[in-house]
């Protein structure tokens, strides 16, 4: 099967997907009772109640409201948020800004960290490294993440008061222009050096708490699938060559350890996603997650499905993505199929 | 050709020195139930331009004995137990360029005298006056320069032996870019670094030792002519050593990922990449038994072609004795981490001395044997567990006597070139007479 | 010259010794590609095979990876259903008689009757398609060795539930009358007692393999199908399992279909041999004659390549190429692809232009369009004319085979474009040589017969 | 002509088959009390079970129901040493030892719940797809893929909002979400399984499809499902005690995520004990059983270290 194939058959599966999550999600609307209570006043007849249900088509039978309902969300009609009092739609992109700064820059710092640490100790199997690394992983599995993030708001913000918390200093804030809304770019575009810093800085312990169980993850799994290279006889034929270890390790185990680590890779942008939500409370970032949060306890729906169903299209591109770049690191994935 | 066609063994002299010699090899295992003495005491010569078999069946330590030339053994588990690899670089005879002459024997090569005494004769080379190496000794860095440039290794899966994720080309070219790196910068015309940074960044390139930001400053356009001219004079370098090996269209193949192509032509492309040096030594370890027969007798051929002109010294490994009786000069057999017998090919199969050769050439089925009748040897291979001194083969062996079990035998010389470690063939009668030759055992 | 498409490697004497009737068999397994992952072609692992095994006797499978003997052993097995044709069990002298009448005529052209005749003996005796009492009685009386003695032993099941299962499963025995059968077994095969209670992990290769072996045995079969049986031992054990096998088909009269890529051993093991290659059969018969006199190039080139075939110090002869991809075989004879004494008779075709091109620098990039009226006849379009040029230029002279040149029937360059027409061949179909002897080769080495 | 036996451990001639698997079962146990971090877990999970099961001997509850934290009027956000309260109280008076202990037992019973559930429905689903495969299998895999789209934490957010907050919704929503990962592990290892040659053989003496199932592949299959498992176990009250800690519990039970939560809006006054603690409990639990799944995976299945 050519590449080519390869994709065009993924993204065929793609809205299936997106199609099976979008009927979940309405689902999900459907569990809680009639939507209905939303525009529910008190003393309201009878008649004007069910006036109301045939204007939102909600007499209809489900899999026709289904098709009403998926209908506005493909126009962009995601419904009211009560938390933001404003429709979901407007409120929604400066927030998914300040997530994805967050997401993308621990995402970044994991990748690199995590892949680097994993070939580190996959390099030295059995030895101190190796050892520290697998307690650097496992903790990070185990880790609680608002536990974590607690802990380094304790110390670092109350106790030592390094590192603030928050999204930025309101009056650096109030200096520049944001037109993208990811203030470390914003503030890049200004050229105000000082707005870099003080986005940098209020990146700091969110990213870190995110950054940390995603590191875990990569660096373990790039740890093992190096060990596993590391014994097939390619790289005994490459050491046959007369090629030094550092290059054997570089040009040889290392690219193929890669090809398992990627999926990895994209499945962790999930964890990113979902441990979000947990940094933005804490950390008080105006982020998708918090807004999530506080929907969640305000019973707002609207908000809820907008960002289950927008998250995992969002968990979904990205790891066709990740699959993509798969096909093309492992060809035999493609010819295997 | 054949090889074995009127070679007695008094044919085969050895009076030139060989290429290689494993002295009182030992390596051994560790195990969860203890160590496992997987080549316990191993001695051979290759002689220069010969083709020397180790037979063996499984885990009778053949290919530990052929990984530790190249240091291929995991340590841990392994330990280097004892013993050297002596190995003595030769070069094409000065005088006769390689045509052959009195020098070198009619052989065209030589071998590169001791850097000590410079062909004198001293302790270092063990008064041979020739460069001796001992492998097991060397630094890490000198094996470098000898793995794959003067001894190379084919493998027994070329499926596995070859990166997946590298096109053939790629991998074929690093090891022109690690031993002929200068050749190559020759061949470019850019040997004399003509400009400070790009000469400098070109050689080092050539020696594969550029980093990520370097290559890109390669790929700038001032210095990308350069570049472009070292990857033009590498890929002529790969098509030539595939062509070598009778790959069709090599420009073609170099393009190609190792698991599109058959497993007869991965083999071609692991022995090109493995002469593309020019080796003194080539140690094949098993390299057709993953391939089909038809296959493996186009394999055979092509690497006794090579061996006769390149005159490679060659160390085959293999588990089938009617294989090696093709490509070999001379043969030993393994037995339990031993050395039983060795000869040369023709009196292996005439006249077989130790009882383990015997019943092993008496197992291959043949139209002579009635059906059911084949000779097996009965029993399974022994655990080899601090093996106590006593004969390995005990146990299984038909002729044993009292003495196999109290005593550990020695290879010895029974005539010129065969030797055999057994006590049957050269004790008198009598179990009390039997000589009592212990090995050391440590 | 030319028999009926199922002619069948058989004796002449036709007893009611038969035990198993292989007839035209095939096994077509999809390859699907795209991103529909639609059918775009089948790989023809076995390719319309027929062949006889009879009670006690041992046919030997031989041929080279990829050539459908495993396949072709897993249906006979009944493990894999075949896309066409029938494993005959059990077959009478007379049924077999009629059976082979039936098959005679081609499908559209049966009568109502033949039909139905036809289907009253599948129904009792066609593997894939029998039920009830015909099938427990096939499958008691058909087993299986494996290759992998590992891979076929339930790694968490100890030895008296591996080896005891066949007859708990038949309802043979039970409890302690079912582990002395065991016992019985084990002893049987060399093993004892003692080794009841361990894991397939506690043993030796050879010792696994016995315990397949014992396993086989268990229901006392007719037939025992030998994939590969001894391939992964040493030589020495190989002989003590080939010694038991051989020791154990003389007591209880098995039949064994052994398959192997190994002549020595096929040697040494069978009575009749049948020589497979691209998912058909090449050369059949007795091994005698398979091994004194074939009539195949390519069994020649089986038996000259072979180091242990050999008696004196020759050559090892190779074969050019390699094999066939058996979702596309070579027209004619599968073999004229790397036959040595090919003529032009054997099959040429477009294919193999295209495959010279892939071979010859430079030129494969060249190749824009390859437009086949049929397999014989295209026009190849190339990117330049000097390409066309070559390509001509090389048809008529001596960097293809004679026998190819030969088999152009027509060629002419116009421009970017080559036009090529060979001579159109049927399929090679397997001839009568000699008593119970067939080849499937356009060359006659002068034993033939005619077919009766 | 006979082998000499080959394996270690020379069996008698009166073993049986019950000595042999007991046996057998010690070794690997032997094995994987060898690993000290292994053993680290397995002392972590002691423990916290110990914890959870005698809670009533260690904190004695005085409410009537004891998952309840009893709130201290007299004594707000004391700190840790305060006579009364060894670990100090929370903002509301509730006594951080008495929910440190009792959330043991809350963890508990949600794990074991959540994982017997997605353990038995994800087998079941696993098993069906891959020993049937075709369009069985084509089908519910894309049911299992859609499932795996949401990211867990965020779909079980979702239902448990939905389903309003509480401790028992929050078990339904980890069922929903936690089942697909057996599913699918399940599915794969049995499609693996399925090639051995062992199958075969089984398939050769006659034996039928649900023994065949229930034998040979089953058996063969579950060690990877038996390790997530392990992990899950850990895994669960991770994700349970983040859904409490953002409010999905009803608030003022004894559970670890509810009290962190009511300590967080202490920490900028300094009062850091009733977020640290419980919140440790709930990564020395994850830490134990992820240890113990661990060296668990490396002694069950060496090969597939990688997996996950």
């Amino acid at each position: 099967m050519q590449i080519r194939d390869y994709i065009l058959r993924r993204l065929m599966v793609l809205p299936v997907l997106i199609i099976g999550v979008s009927i979940i999600v309405f689902a999900l609307t459907r569990v809680g009772g009639s939507p209905i209570g939303v525009y529910l006043q008190t003393g309201m007849t009878q008649e004007e109640v069910t006036e109301l249900e045939e204007r939102f088509h909600l007499d209809d039978p489900l899999p026709v409201q289904y098709v009403y309902w998926a209908g506005g969300v493909l126009t962009g009609e995601l419904g009211w948020s009560g938390v933001a009092a404003a429709p979901v739609t407007d409120v929604f992109l400066p927030k998914l800004a300040a997530t994805m700064e967050l997401a993308i820059s621990s995402a970044l710092v994991a990748v690199v960290l995590g892949v680097a640490l994993g070939t580190f100790a996959g390099a030295r199997r059995n030895r101190l490294p190796d050892h520290l690394t697998r307690v650097f992983s496992i903790s990070g599995a185990a880790m609680p993440l608002f536990w974590f993030a607690i802990l380094l708001l304790i110390v670092f913000w109350v106790y030592l008061g390094w590192f603030p918390i928050g999204r930025s200093d309101p009056n650096i804030y109030a200096r520049i222009d944001h037109p993208t809304n990811l203030y470390t770019i914003d503030s890049l575009l200004a050229g105000d050096f000082g707005a870099f810093g003080d986005a940098l800085w209020h990146l700091v312990l969110p990213a870190a708490t995110l950054g940390y169980g995603a590191t875990a993850i990569i660096a373990r799994m790039m740890r093992s699938s190096l060990v596993e290279e590391l014994q097939e006889d390619y790289v005994d034929a490459a050491r046959a060559k007369g090629l030094p270890e550092r290059l054997v390790l570089r040009r040889h185990a290392r690219r193929n350890a890669l090809i398992p680590t990627v999926t990895v890779i994209g499945l962790s942008f999930g964890f990113l996603l979902q441990g979000s939500v947990v940094a933005e409370i804490i950390f008080r970032w105006p982020g998708l997650g918090r807004w999530m949060a506080d929907s969640v306890l305000r019973g707002d729906q609207a908000t809820i499905m907008a960002y289950v169903l927008f998250t995992s299209v969002l968990f979904l591109v990205v790891n066709l993505a990740v699959d993509v770049i798969y096909a093309y690191l492992d060809r035999r994935v493609v010819l295997g199929e | 050709m054949s090889l074995i066609d009127g070679i007695g063994p008094e044919a085969a002299p050895r009076a030139r020195p060989a290429v290689a010699s494993v002295k009182d090899l030992r390596v051994h295992f560790r195990s969860k139930v203890g160590v496992v003495h997987a080549v316990d005491g191993v001695s051979f010569d290759i002689g220069d331009g010969e083709t020397l078999g180790l037979v063996g069946e499984t885990g009778c330590g053949k290919s530990v004995t052929a990984r530790s030339f190249l240091d291929l053994v995991p340590m841990p588990p392994g330990i280097k137990a004892g013993g050297a690899i002596e190995f003595r670089p030769h070069h094409t005879c000065p005088s006769c360029d390689g045509a052959g002459c009195e020098t070198c024997d009619d052989s065209g090569r030589q071998a590169e005298p001791c850097d000590s005494c410079n062909g004198g004769g001293c302790e270092g080379c063990g008064h041979t006056g020739q460069r001796t190496i001992d492998l097991l000794e060397i630094s890490e860095k000198d094996l470098q320069t000898i793995r794959g440039n003067r001894i190379a290794m084919i493998f027994q899966d070329p499926g596995k032996a070859l990166n997946p994720a590298l096109p053939i080309g790629e991998q074929v070219a690093e090891v022109f870019f690690q031993h002929r790196a200068d050749d190559l910068l020759a061949d470019a015309g850019a040997s004399d670094g003509t400009e400070a940074l790009g000469g400098a960044l070109i050689q080092r390139k050539a020696g594969l030792k550029t980093s990520r930001i370097e290559d890109f400053l390669l790929s700038l356009p001032p210095l990308r002519g350069q570049r472009t001219k070292l990857m033009a004079a590498v890929q002529t370098r790969v098509a030539e050593a595939l062509a070598e090996t009778q790959i069709p269209n090599p420009r073609k193949v170099m393009d190609r990922y190792p698991h599109e192509l058959s497993g007869g032509m991965r083999q071609r492309v692991m022995i090109a990449q493995a002469i593309a040096c020019d080796p003194d030594l080539l140690i094949a370890d098993e390299p057709t038994t993953a391939l089909d027969v038809t296959v493996q007798a186009r394999i055979l051929e092509l690497i006794r072609d090579l061996q006769q002109r390149h005159r490679t010294s060659v160390l085959y490994i293999s588990h089938d004795l009617s294989l090696v009786k093709e490509v070999c000069d001379r043969v030993a057999v393994m037995y339990a981490g031993r050395i039983v017998e060795s000869a040369a090919t023709s009196s292996i199969f005439t006249d077989p001395h130790h009882p383990y050769t015997q019943g092993l050439l008496a197992a291959i089925p043949s139209a002579n044997h009635e059906r059911g009748r084949l000779v097996a040897i009965p029993g399974n291979v022994p655990e080899l567990i601090d093996p106590p001194a006593a004969c390995r083969f005990a146990g299984r062996c038909p002729y044993e006597a009292p003495a196999c079990t109290a005593h550990d035998p020695l290879a010895t010389t029974i005539t010129a070139n065969h030797e055999v470690a057994c006590f049957i063939h050269h004790a008198p009668a009598g179990d009390e007479e039997r000589p009592t030759w212990d090995r050391k055992v440590r | 010259m030319t028999a009926p498409a199922n002619t069948v490697v058989r004796t002449g004497r036709d007893g009611d010794d038969l035990l198993v009737a292989v007839r035209d068999l095939k096994k077509h397994f999809p390859i699907r590609e795209g991103a529909l992952q639609k059918v775009v072609g089948h790989i023809k692992a076995v390719d319309g095979v027929s062949f006889d095994i009879r009670r006690g006797e041992t046919v030997g499978l031989v041929g080279e990876s990829g050539c459908g003997k495993t396949t072709l052993g897993r249906v006979v097995s009944g493990l894999t259903e075949p896309t066409d044709g029938g494993v005959y069990f059990g077959l009478g002298g007379e049924e077999r008689r009629k059976l082979d009448t039936l098959l005679e005529v081609q499908s559209p052209d049966r009568t109502d009757e033949q039909s139905e005749a036809l289907s009253a003996l599948d129904a009792n005796h066609r593997v894939d398609v029998m039920v009830g009492d015909a099938f427990d009685h096939y499958r008691r009386n058909c087993q299986v060795v494996f290759q992998e003695s590992f891979a076929s032993l339930n790694p968490r099941q100890l030895i008296k539930d591996i080896v005891g299962r066949p007859l708990r499963v038949h309802r043979e025995a039970s409890g302690s009358d079912l582990t002395e059968r065991v016992v019985e077994l084990l002893e049987q095969v060399g093993l004892g007692r003692q080794h009841l209670f361990r894991y397939p992990h506690q043993f030796s290769g050879g010792q696994r393999q016995r315990i397949s072996i014992a396993r086989a045995l268990a229901l006392d079969p007719e037939l025992v199908i030998l994939d590969e049986p001894t391939s992964a031992l040493d030589v020495s054990v190989q002989a003590q399992i080939l010694n038991l096998l051989h020791e154990l088909q003389q007591e209880r009269n098995l039949a064994y279909l052994f398959i192997t890529h190994d002549l020595s051993v096929v040697r040494h093991m069978a009575d009749r041999i049948v020589v497979m290659y691209v998912g058909k059969v090449a050369e059949a018969g007795p091994t005698q004659t398979i091994f004194e006199r074939p009539e195949h190039p390519y069994t020649d080139a089986l038996l000259a390549s072979s180091p242990d075939m050999k008696e004196s110090a020759q050559d090892l002869q190779a074969l050019e190429g390699a094999i066939p991809d058996p979702a596309l075989p070579p027209q004619g004879c599968r073999f004229h692809t790397r036959c040595p004494v090919a003529t032009p008779a054997c099959g040429w075709e477009v294919d193999d232009i295209v495959r010279w091109l892939e071979d010859e620098e430079g030129m494969f990039d060249e190749l824009r369009d390859v437009e086949r009226k049929s397999p014989f006849e295209a026009a190849l379009s190339f990117r330049s004319e000097d390409a066309a040029n070559r390509l001509a230029a090389a048809l008529r002279s001596d960097a293809v085979p004679d026998a190819m040149r030969s088999a152009i029937e027509d060629l002419n360059t116009t421009g970017t474009d080559t036009r090529i027409r060979f001579t159109a061949v049927d399929e090679v179909q397997l001839t009568l040589r000699s008593e119970d002897h067939v080849a499937a080769c356009v060359l006659n080495r002068g034993t033939s017969t005619e077919p009766s | 002509m006979v082998d000499v036996p080959a394996g270690p451990a020379p069996a008698r001639i009166t073993d049986s088959a019950w000595r042999v698997r007991t046996r057998r079962g010690g070794e690997l146990l032997m094995s994987l009390l060898k690993n000290p971090t292994t053993v680290a877990g397995l002392v972590f999970i002691v423990l916290l079970l110990g914890m959870a099961i005698f809670a009533p001997l260690i904190a004695e509850p005085n409410t009537p129901d004891a998952y309840q934290m009893p709130r201290d009027w007299g004594a707000l956000a004391v700190p840790p040493g305060s006579p009364g309260h060894i670990l100090g109280t929370t903002n509301v008076g509730g006594d951080v030892l008495y929910g440190v202990v009792w959330g043991a037992r809350t963890s508990l019973r949600l794990s074991v719940i959540v994982v017997s559930l997605t353990v038995l429905i994800g087998v079941t689903v696993g098993s069906i797809a891959g020993f049937r495969g075709g369009k069985v299998d084509e089908i519910l895999m894309r049911i299992v893929d859609v499932f795996l789209s949401i990211p867990e934490l965020i779909f079980a957010l979702a239902i448990a909002a939905v389903l309003g907050p509480s401790f028992r919704n929050i078990i339904l929503a980890l069922a929903v979400v936690f089942w697909v990962k057996y599913a699918r592990i399940m599915r794969a290892q049995i499609i693996h399984v399925k090639e051995n040659e062992y199958v075969d053989a089984a398939r050769v003496i006659g034996d039928s499809p649900l023994r065949i199932y229930l034998k040979d592949i089953l058996p063969n299959s579950i060690t990877p499902v038996v390790v997530q498992a392990t992990l899950d176990m850990g895994n669960i009250v991770l994700v349970g005690a983040t859904l409490s800690f953002i409010g999905l519990s009803e608030a003022g039970i004894a559970e670890w995520g509810v009290l962190v939560s009511e300590g967080q809006s202490g920490i900028s006054a300094g009062r850091w004990w009733s977020s640290t603690f419980p919140g440790m409990m709930v990564f020395l639990w994850a830490l134990g059983f992820n240890l113990f799944g661990d060296g668990l995976r490396d002694v069950l299945d060496p090969k597939t270290e990688s997996t996950r």
